[in-house]
């Protein structure tokens, strides 16, 4: 039979391969690990030094706040492009995260310098009075920075605790418990102490850090924190939720996530383990939602729980689907444009939050798929996509 | 029969049985297939054949019975360690990644046999360039035989059926599987196209060197290319045996086939 | 003693008005599966409506206002749910129908949309080319009495009112109404086979747009009903966007997905069940954490029971 | 004059095309079957009568109206049924009101009765299993209920999508059987199949698609016989 | 006719501005906030409208240019860059809420602009830094004003509180009304709390009522209080309900008779004689067909008060413009006669005003603490 021939023909073409000539030389590692971080650097150190002060105080606002905002939508993304979990508590791991990361810098200045006031380098220098001085890689950049992980690692911790309930819940069900979720941790956070201030210098210093993490300022907000996130470090973790999302997307670690999103029965029918993506998953994104508190409650130098909300949460979810769920990219510019778009729009003035929610389902019906459905702003470019290691 | 027990056996069912509310879906249901087996599994509608599937591949816990898979226990096991274990199925219903490309479909069966964790992911060590290779390549390389290698990237969801069906055979492979369960995987399509799949089917048998077991109504040809076939009604295993013995069995003509075919 | 009942009565109340507010809630999603975050809004929107008609009546509210006759606060209640059911018609017709093919994490932030724009234009009050307007402004508005403030029932210091009875009463009328609606009538066969499958139910058919218009206008008029209790029941309305109704929209709903969403008795239960957690959260536990308290019942439901207290489980056949 | 007639039609998903000049006709009181291989558009050829797709070009008329236009549920009212690929039978509604909802347009007490005793009498299976949820019927039941369900609203025209599809050899003869006996009652039937043997055998005229177009059309009989429809489509 | 009360928020564009002064105002004009920030912009743009009518600051007309900042911080912050770098203005009248007054008061600060805060209580506000200002109360004062009105005034001893915890005034009042009372030998046998949103408050009432207090202090917002005393009076609370200045507003009528009999502290008396108060009074309710709550006087004054500084400064540079601020003496305001302190706080006395029928009116006055 002619089809038989043809068929065992095909079967044929599978010559083996030696496994050893897949793998890349061992020199390639460190470029191949690093060089998208170090151009990321290069970048958030150019914004910072040259295009910040070119574009002056207002637009480096955006700016800031936009890099918030990517960290914050392309975290989502995960989770709700990828993986498929609809989560609209994202607001409440960001409050997790900024709250901590502030309890840190704030009483931890008091602890290693006697006031909260800033203490930092190079990279943190807002120019906000006076020249620089101090030394160049200041101390209180590591706190920051070792503050702003510590913010994430709290907020990955309660990721972890709401990507439980996501093995049993699906849907709206899930998204209803993270809604859920979200409200009690603003409540929780309204509802603690008042900040210890610098009268009480002598108290703040005899009583052990974790027993400063519930004088969290109550309804006030926590404020009076020195202000260390500057451009660069927004936007090395910009670089860096980047990095890590689209190496993710464009992995067997990320197919996984996304076959979950597609069918959770079809994807354990080709052995993956669900329970321990959607909780990685989880964890994951909230870690980069508690960084992105982190940058935001430090840039402002206040930050309240009473605005982070589900209100917030669902800004960020338009984001992500604003952008096409699961497009990193997408995410991307959509958190640039809604960062922008408030500010746009304040000439129609009173109107402005009526146009906004118009455009807003304008939006929604003209373009459905979001700005870039499912596929990344690079693929719009290419026909052909010779992804992975081909 | 007694002469396939053993641990030569790729899959061991022994009196696997589960009931729904009052429904008895499955009832005591055996099977061993030894290796290069290519066995059927028919019966009426609602007999329990996907049922019967459900149980061996964990997306149902057995209320009683065993399944062992190359000798190695898996009932009680989660879905994905069972295909871990060596069983691979396709789906009555097509359950593919339907926003995925055919491609990814493929390599996300690949990439369960080329493991390597999130920070090799993210940091794309040599070991994760290597994994990722190959499963790229043993991906496509599924795909040029299942003959859908020119449509790789497209959606899933938007390929014609047959092709669906030939990309979750295709997909269910590229986890290396050693026993493979098809759910009606010639469905909906003409007798011509079924032949061909037949013919495939057997191939990828004597190239993987697999077990395989097949649900399907075509009696044609079920009873051309299966070496045993067990027939269920109710849940009951009602006959086991050639095809030439099934097609004779009169509890089977009366069930199911109507008259001799 | 006196606490308890009074908590217990409290709780009762409150619950049934949410579960007023989740009867819409219930309805749409159980129809259309779409979280409909607009509701509230609209339930804002019937309070306010209704406090603009009875202006209209010339009826005001304060000290020595005394109340209308009952079929005036029947009037001011149609013409309510007239408007409401109007809004939602337009609110399906120009935002959500065009989005029918599109995955449902798009309807829903055309809904969250539509949210912030009846919110927002609600508590326009401003110039335009030198005329005043207002919609309805952004300052709190007392309602006029349409129901009389009588107490029914006494016990020590505990009162039962009125209000609290029509408003129970109501919720329990158009559980049995709704669910009669659905389950008995042709209307809410061809909307449970809407919600299996458009294309399917258009092919037996069913003119599928009217049918969801007819569950959104009917959901709207739920709204609207119960923001004419809510306006009867507290008085002071506050401005569209404010937290109240939100808040009261995001409770009515984690009652309506307690109590299993789809579900319409789910919905009166679920209501009850959040009402009387709240209180008793507030009166024997803290008074810091009632929101708290009902999300967390939220969350251990549905924990305990993936889908609601009387929620069906559905069962995926593989 | 023919009962339905398709004229020209090209229909497209997004930029694959599915169909293209696709033009038949089928007359009163005929079982006309479709015939072609796997993705040939047969499936979008119903759905496009349906108007559940909407083509790019051509017309389609009913009745020598033309319906291309209409809305999904019009069209069913002026007479045309559809009986989906995959049966789409409402799972969480009873057998009963399944069939209550084929009959849906009809107000009339009495004929709602009359066309239910009907159709339990062509599938008693389904009497017996009136108040059950039709989720739970196997799926030759399910089939039986799809088929039924559509008797309910009379049509003139029943469009059967591979009503063979997954269901045993018992069940298939009998849905061919009762494709025979409601033909007799006086229905048209345009039957989609992948069953080729089987379709050509009961059916009285055939097209036959391939790629999105009619590439051959002859009485059932003849094309049995068609060495090139033998080699393609019934297996050598 | 001209733009006299602009409240345009046109960015700069020379043309249109030619000489004008700009001042800026950031405000929760839109979301759930949105009544105070439109009722201190309403207060400002009036002021703005007088002082232009009777011919601006130093020969020059104001223009106003007010931002929303829908009640975030975040917005806040930009609305106020956007004030100082964007539109250039001279001087930042806002926030009403303290919580975004820290927020964005750190960015007047560093830019070297003056803000004044119409009413934002936490002391924590002008702590911020030299640039930072307000024409209202601190939450000490007038908790101590409830207090010891409470105590000395109508000899009450047994106290309850009902404030709202997620607000900043509401819980900022709450406790030093509580530190003050005590401090005055009364008792508090029950705080209580509610949050933004909530409607019912009959749950907290309940608790309160079993504990039979002679007063319940309530330091929330005249939004709330009318559903609060309702619900009070329905649950037979009968004792005499006592708040802050969040009360003023012609809202109160809302709550019928349940109010009668009730105090609340306030910076001035509408039946004050002197001009000030009645020249407003009169131009509010013409301008806006309503009497002006507290948010409305208080941007009045603070933007009257910046009028004032702007004519006796050096220039309109920053620092001098701070320095004329912070000089302000016996400043003649609706709201009393200001005197800005070492503290960049507003020095003045409070009034306490009863109401009766759903009008309110003066009681007495209350000296500060010795
Ligand atoms: N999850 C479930 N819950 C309840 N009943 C079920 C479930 N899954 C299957 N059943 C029932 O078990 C019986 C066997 O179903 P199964 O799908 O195994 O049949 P099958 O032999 O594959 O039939 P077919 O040839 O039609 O696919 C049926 O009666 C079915 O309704
Ligand atoms: N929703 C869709 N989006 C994109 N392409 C589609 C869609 N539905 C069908 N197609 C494509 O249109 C073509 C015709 O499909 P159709 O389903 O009509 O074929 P068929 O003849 O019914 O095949 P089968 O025998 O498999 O049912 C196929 O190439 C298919 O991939
Ligand atoms: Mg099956
Ligand atoms: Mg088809």
């Amino acid at each position: 039979m002619a089809e038989t021939a043809m068929l065992r023909k095909r079967m044929s073409v599978s010559a083996s391969e030696s496994p050893e000539e897949l793998r890349p030389p061992a020199w390639s590692f460190v470029p191949r690990a690093f060089a998208p971080l170090l151009v990321g650097t290069v970048v958030a150190g150019i914004l910072y030094f040259f295009v910040q002060p070119a574009i002056g105080g207002f637009g480096s606002n955006l700016l800031l706040f936009a890099g918030i905002n990517i960290i914050l939508a392309v975290s989502l993304t995960i989770v709700n492009g990828f993986t498929g979990q609809f989560s609209i508590g994202h607001a409440g791991f960001m409050a997790l995260g900024g709250y901590t990361a502030a309890a840190i810098v704030y009483y931890g200045s008091f602890k290693i310098y006697g006031d909260a006031s800033f203490h930092g380098g190079l990279v943190s220098w807002t120019g906000r009075a006076g020249g620089f001085r101090g030394p160049l890689l200041g101390s209180g950049d590591l706190l920051f920075v070792g503050a702003t992980v510590a913010g994430g690692i709290v907020a990955a911790a309660a990721g972890w605790l709401v990507g439980l309930p996501s093995l049993r819940l699906r849907g709206d069900y899930l998204a209803i418990v993270t809604l859920g979720f979200g409200e009690i941790v603003r409540v929780v956070l309204q509802g603690t102490d008042e900040q210890l201030r610098r009268y009480d210098l002598e108290l703040i210093r005899s009583t052990p850090m974790l027993k400063l993490m519930n004088k969290l300022g109550g309804a006030l907000g926590f404020i009076g924190i020195p202000a260390y996130s500057t451009v660069f470090w927004v936007y090395l973790w910009v670089a860096i939720m980047l990095i890590v999302a689209v190496r993710l997307k464009h992995s067997s670690y990320g197919r996984a996530l996304l076959s979950i999103r597609e069918d959770e029965i079809a994807a354990q029918a080709v052995g993956v383990n669900i329970t321990r993506y959607k909780v990685r998953a989880f964890v994951l994104s909230s870690f980069f939602a508690g960084v992105a508190g982190a940058l935001y409650a430090l840039q402002i130098g206040s930050i309240n729980a009473g605005e982070l909300g589900f209100q917030r949460s669902f800004e960020i979810l338009i984001m992500v689907v604003l952008g096409g769920l699961g497009s990193v990219s997408g995410a991307t510019l959509a958190a640039i444009i809604l960062t922008a778009l408030p500010e746009v729009l304040r000439f129609v003035d009173q109107y402005r939050m009526i146009v906004y929610s118009l455009l807003l389902i304008i939006m929604m019906i003209v373009r459905p798929q979001g700005l870039f459905g499912v596929r990344e702003a690079w693929d719009l470019f290419r026909r052909r996509r010779p992804r992975g290691g081909a | 029969m007694s002469d396939a027990i053993g641990d030569n056996l790729l899959l061991d069912v022994r009196d696997v049985s589960i009931r729904f509310g009052g429904l008895c879906a499955v009832n005591k249901f055996s099977l061993a297939l030894p290796p290069g087996a290519l066995y059927g599994l028919i019966g009426p509608n609602g007999a329990g054949k996907t049922t019967a599937f459900n149980l061996l591949t964990g997306v149902y816990r057995p209320d009683g019975g065993s399944v062992y898979v190359q000798g190695k226990r898996v009932d009680g096991l989660k879905p994905h360690q069972i295909a871990h274990a060596g069983l691979a199925r396709t789906f009555q219903n097509i359950r593919l990644f339907g926003e995925l490309s055919v491609l990814d479909n493929v390599r996300m069966g690949a990439q369960m046999r080329g493991w390597h964790g999130l920070p090799g992911t993210l940091l794309r060590t040599g070991r994760y360039v290597k994994a990722e290779r190959g499963i790229d390549r043993h991906a496509r390389q599924l795909l040029d035989i299942m003959g859908i290698a020119s449509r790789e990237a497209e959606q899933a969801k938007n390929l014609p059926y047959g092709d669906q069906r030939r990309l979750e055979i295709a997909r269910a492979l590229a986890t290396e599987p050693k026993v493979l369960l098809l759910d009606e995987p010639a469905a909906g399509m003409n007798p011509q196209e079924k032949h061909d799949l037949m013919q495939l089917i057997r191939l990828i048998r004597d190239r993987f060197r697999l077990a395989i077991l097949l649900i399907e109504h075509d009696m044609k040809l079920v009873m051309s290319i299966c070496e045993r076939i067990t027939v269920l009604d109710h849940g009951e295993t009602i006959a086991a045996g050639n095809p030439s013995e099934i097609q004779a069995n009169p509890k089977v003509i009366e069930a199911y086939l109507g008259e001799p075919v | 003693m006196t606490q308890l009942i009074q908590t217990l009565t409290d709780g009762i109340a409150v619950g049934s008005l949410y579960a007023l507010i989740a009867l819409g809630y219930t309805l749409v999603y159980g129809i259309l599966q779409f979280i409909n975050f607009a509701h509230s809004d609209v339930f804002a929107l019937g309070a306010w409506l209704s406090f603009t008609i009875a202006t209209w009546f010339g009826l005001a509210a304060g000290s020595g206002a005394t109340t209308p006759p009952w079929y005036i606060g029947l009037a001011v209640l149609a013409l309510a749910m007239i408007g409401c059911g109007i809004v939602g018609f337009l609110i399906e017709r120009l935002a959500y129908k065009p989005l029918r093919a599109a995955p449902r994490l798009n309807v829903l932030i055309t809904a969250i949309g539509v949210s912030l724009l009846l919110e927002n234009v609600g508590q326009l009050e401003g110039m335009f080319r030198g005329h005043h307007f207002k919609i309805f402004g952004p300052y709190p508005k007392a309602m006029p009495a349409l129901i009389p403030d009588r107490v029914l029932l006494h016990f020590a210091a505990v009162q039962f009112r009125l209000v609290d009875a029509v408003v129970l009463g109501t919720a329990l009328f158009l559980m049995v109404a709704i669910q009669w609606l659905v389950f008995r009538t042709r209307l809410g066969m061809a909307m449970r086979a809407v919600s299996f499958n458009h294309n399917s139910a258009a092919l037996m058919g069913i003119n599928v747009s009217r049918i969801i218009s007819a569950t959104f206008v009917l959901g709207s008029m739920l709204a609207a009903a119960a923001g004419f209790l809510y306006a009867m029941k507290y008085a002071q309305l506050k401005q569209t966007a404010d937290n109240v109704w939100v808040l009261l929209g995001l409770k009515a709903f984690v009652a309506a997905v307690v109590g299993g969403i789809g579900n319409i008795r789910g919905a009166m239960l679920g209501g009850i069940f959040i009402g009387l957690i709240e209180f008793f959260g507030v009166a024997y536990l803290s008074d810091k954490y009632r929101d708290v308290y009902v999300f967390s019942l939220l969350i251990i439901v549905l924990l305990v029971r993936p889908s609601g207290i009387l929620g069906k489980a559905t069962v995926e056949k593989v | 004059m023919p009962l339905l007639s398709v004229r020209n039609l090209d229909v497209c998903y997004g930029v694959i095309s599915a169909l293209q000049e696709v033009s038949l006709e089928i007359n009163r009181g005929e079982i006309v079957t479709l015939i072609g291989s796997n993705g040939a558009g047969k499936t979008t050829l119903l759905r496009t009568i349906s108007a559940l797709v909407r083509p790019r070009r051509g017309a389609i008329f009913f009745n020598d109206v033309e319906i291309t236009r209409l809305a999904p549920h019009e069209i069913v009212r002026r007479g045309v049924c559809h009986v989906p690929e995959g049966r789409q039978i409402f799972a969480n509604l009873t057998v009963h009101e399944n069939l209550l909802l084929g009959g849906y347009q009809e107000r009339d007490a009495n004929r709602i009765r009359a066309s239910l005793d009907r159709c339990f009498s062509l599938f008693p299976v389904l009497a017996e299993r009136r108040e059950q949820r039709a989720g739970t019927l196997s799926g030759g039941e399910q089939q039986m209920l799809a088929i039924g369900r559509a008797l309910m609203s009379k049509p003139q025209l029943l469009l059967l999508d591979e009503p063979s599809l997954g269901l045993a050899p018992l069940i298939v003869r009998k849905i061919f059987q009762i494709i025979r006996e409601i033909n007799a009652e006086g229905t048209t039937v345009f039957l989609v199949e992948q069953n080729a043997h089987m379709a050509l055998t009961v059916a009285h005229r055939a097209y036959v698609l391939q790629t999105g177009r009619v590439i051959k059309s002859d009485v059932a009989s003849n094309l049995l016989q068609d060495p090139e429809v033998k080699k393609a489509y019934l297996g050598g | 006719e001209k733009q006299s009360s602009s409240s345009s928020t046109q960015p700069a564009t020379g043309s249109a501005s030619g000489g004008a002064i700009k001042i800026g105002h950031y405000g929760s004009m839109t979301g759930s906030e949105a009544t105070f920030g439109v009722s201190t912009d309403n207060g400002i743009k009036l002021a703005v409208k007088e002082r232009n009518a009777a011919g601006g600051v130093n020969g020059k007309q104001i223009q106003l240019i007010t931002y929303d900042d829908q009640g975030k911080g975040q917005e806040a912050v930009t609305a106020v860059t956007r004030l100082i770098q964007q539109d250039g203005v001279v001087a930042v009248l806002g926030e009403v809420a303290s919580s975004r007054s820290i927020a964005a008061g750190p960015v007047c600060q560093r830019e070297g602009v003056p803000m004044i805060s119409p009413s934002s209580t936490n002391p924590q506000v002008t702590e911020i830094g030299d640039m930072i200002f307000r024409v209202c109360f601190i939450d000490p004062f007038q908790g101590y004003v409830g207090a010891s009105f409470a105590k000395n005034q109508l000899k009450l001893d047994k106290a309850a509180t009902l404030y709202n915890r997620s607000q900043a005034y509401s819980a900022g009042l709450n406790k030093e009304f509580v530190n003050a009372f005590e401090k005055l030998g009364g008792q508090v046998l029950i705080q209580q709390a509610y949050a933004d949103g909530d409607n019912d408050f009959s749950a907290q009432l309940t608790a309160i009522r079993e504990k039979n207090p002679q007063f319940i202090y309530i330091p929330g917002y005249y939004t709330e209080v009318v559903n609060i005393a309702r619900q009070a009076r329905k649950l037979g609370v009968t004792c005499p309900l006592i708040g802050g200045d969040g009360w003023v507003s012609e809202e109160l009528k809302n709550a019928g008779d349940a109010l009668d009999g009730c105090y609340f502290s306030d910076h001035y008396s509408q039946e004050d004689k002197r001009p000030e108060v009645q020249d407003f009074l009169k131009k509010y309710k013409s301008e806006y067909g309503k009497t002006p709550d507290s948010m409305a006087a208080l941007g009045y004054d603070a933007a009257n008060l910046l009028f004032d500084a702007m004519k006796r400064a050096k220039s309109l540079n920053g620092h001098d413009l701070a320095d004329a601020i912070a000089s302000t003496k016996d400043f003649k305001a609706v709201t009393g006669n200001i005197t800005i302190n070492e503290h960049r706080d507003a020095n003045k006395l409070a009034v306490i005003q009863k109401i009766q029928g759903g009008q309110f009116s003066y009681y007495a006055t209350v000296e500060p603490p010795k």
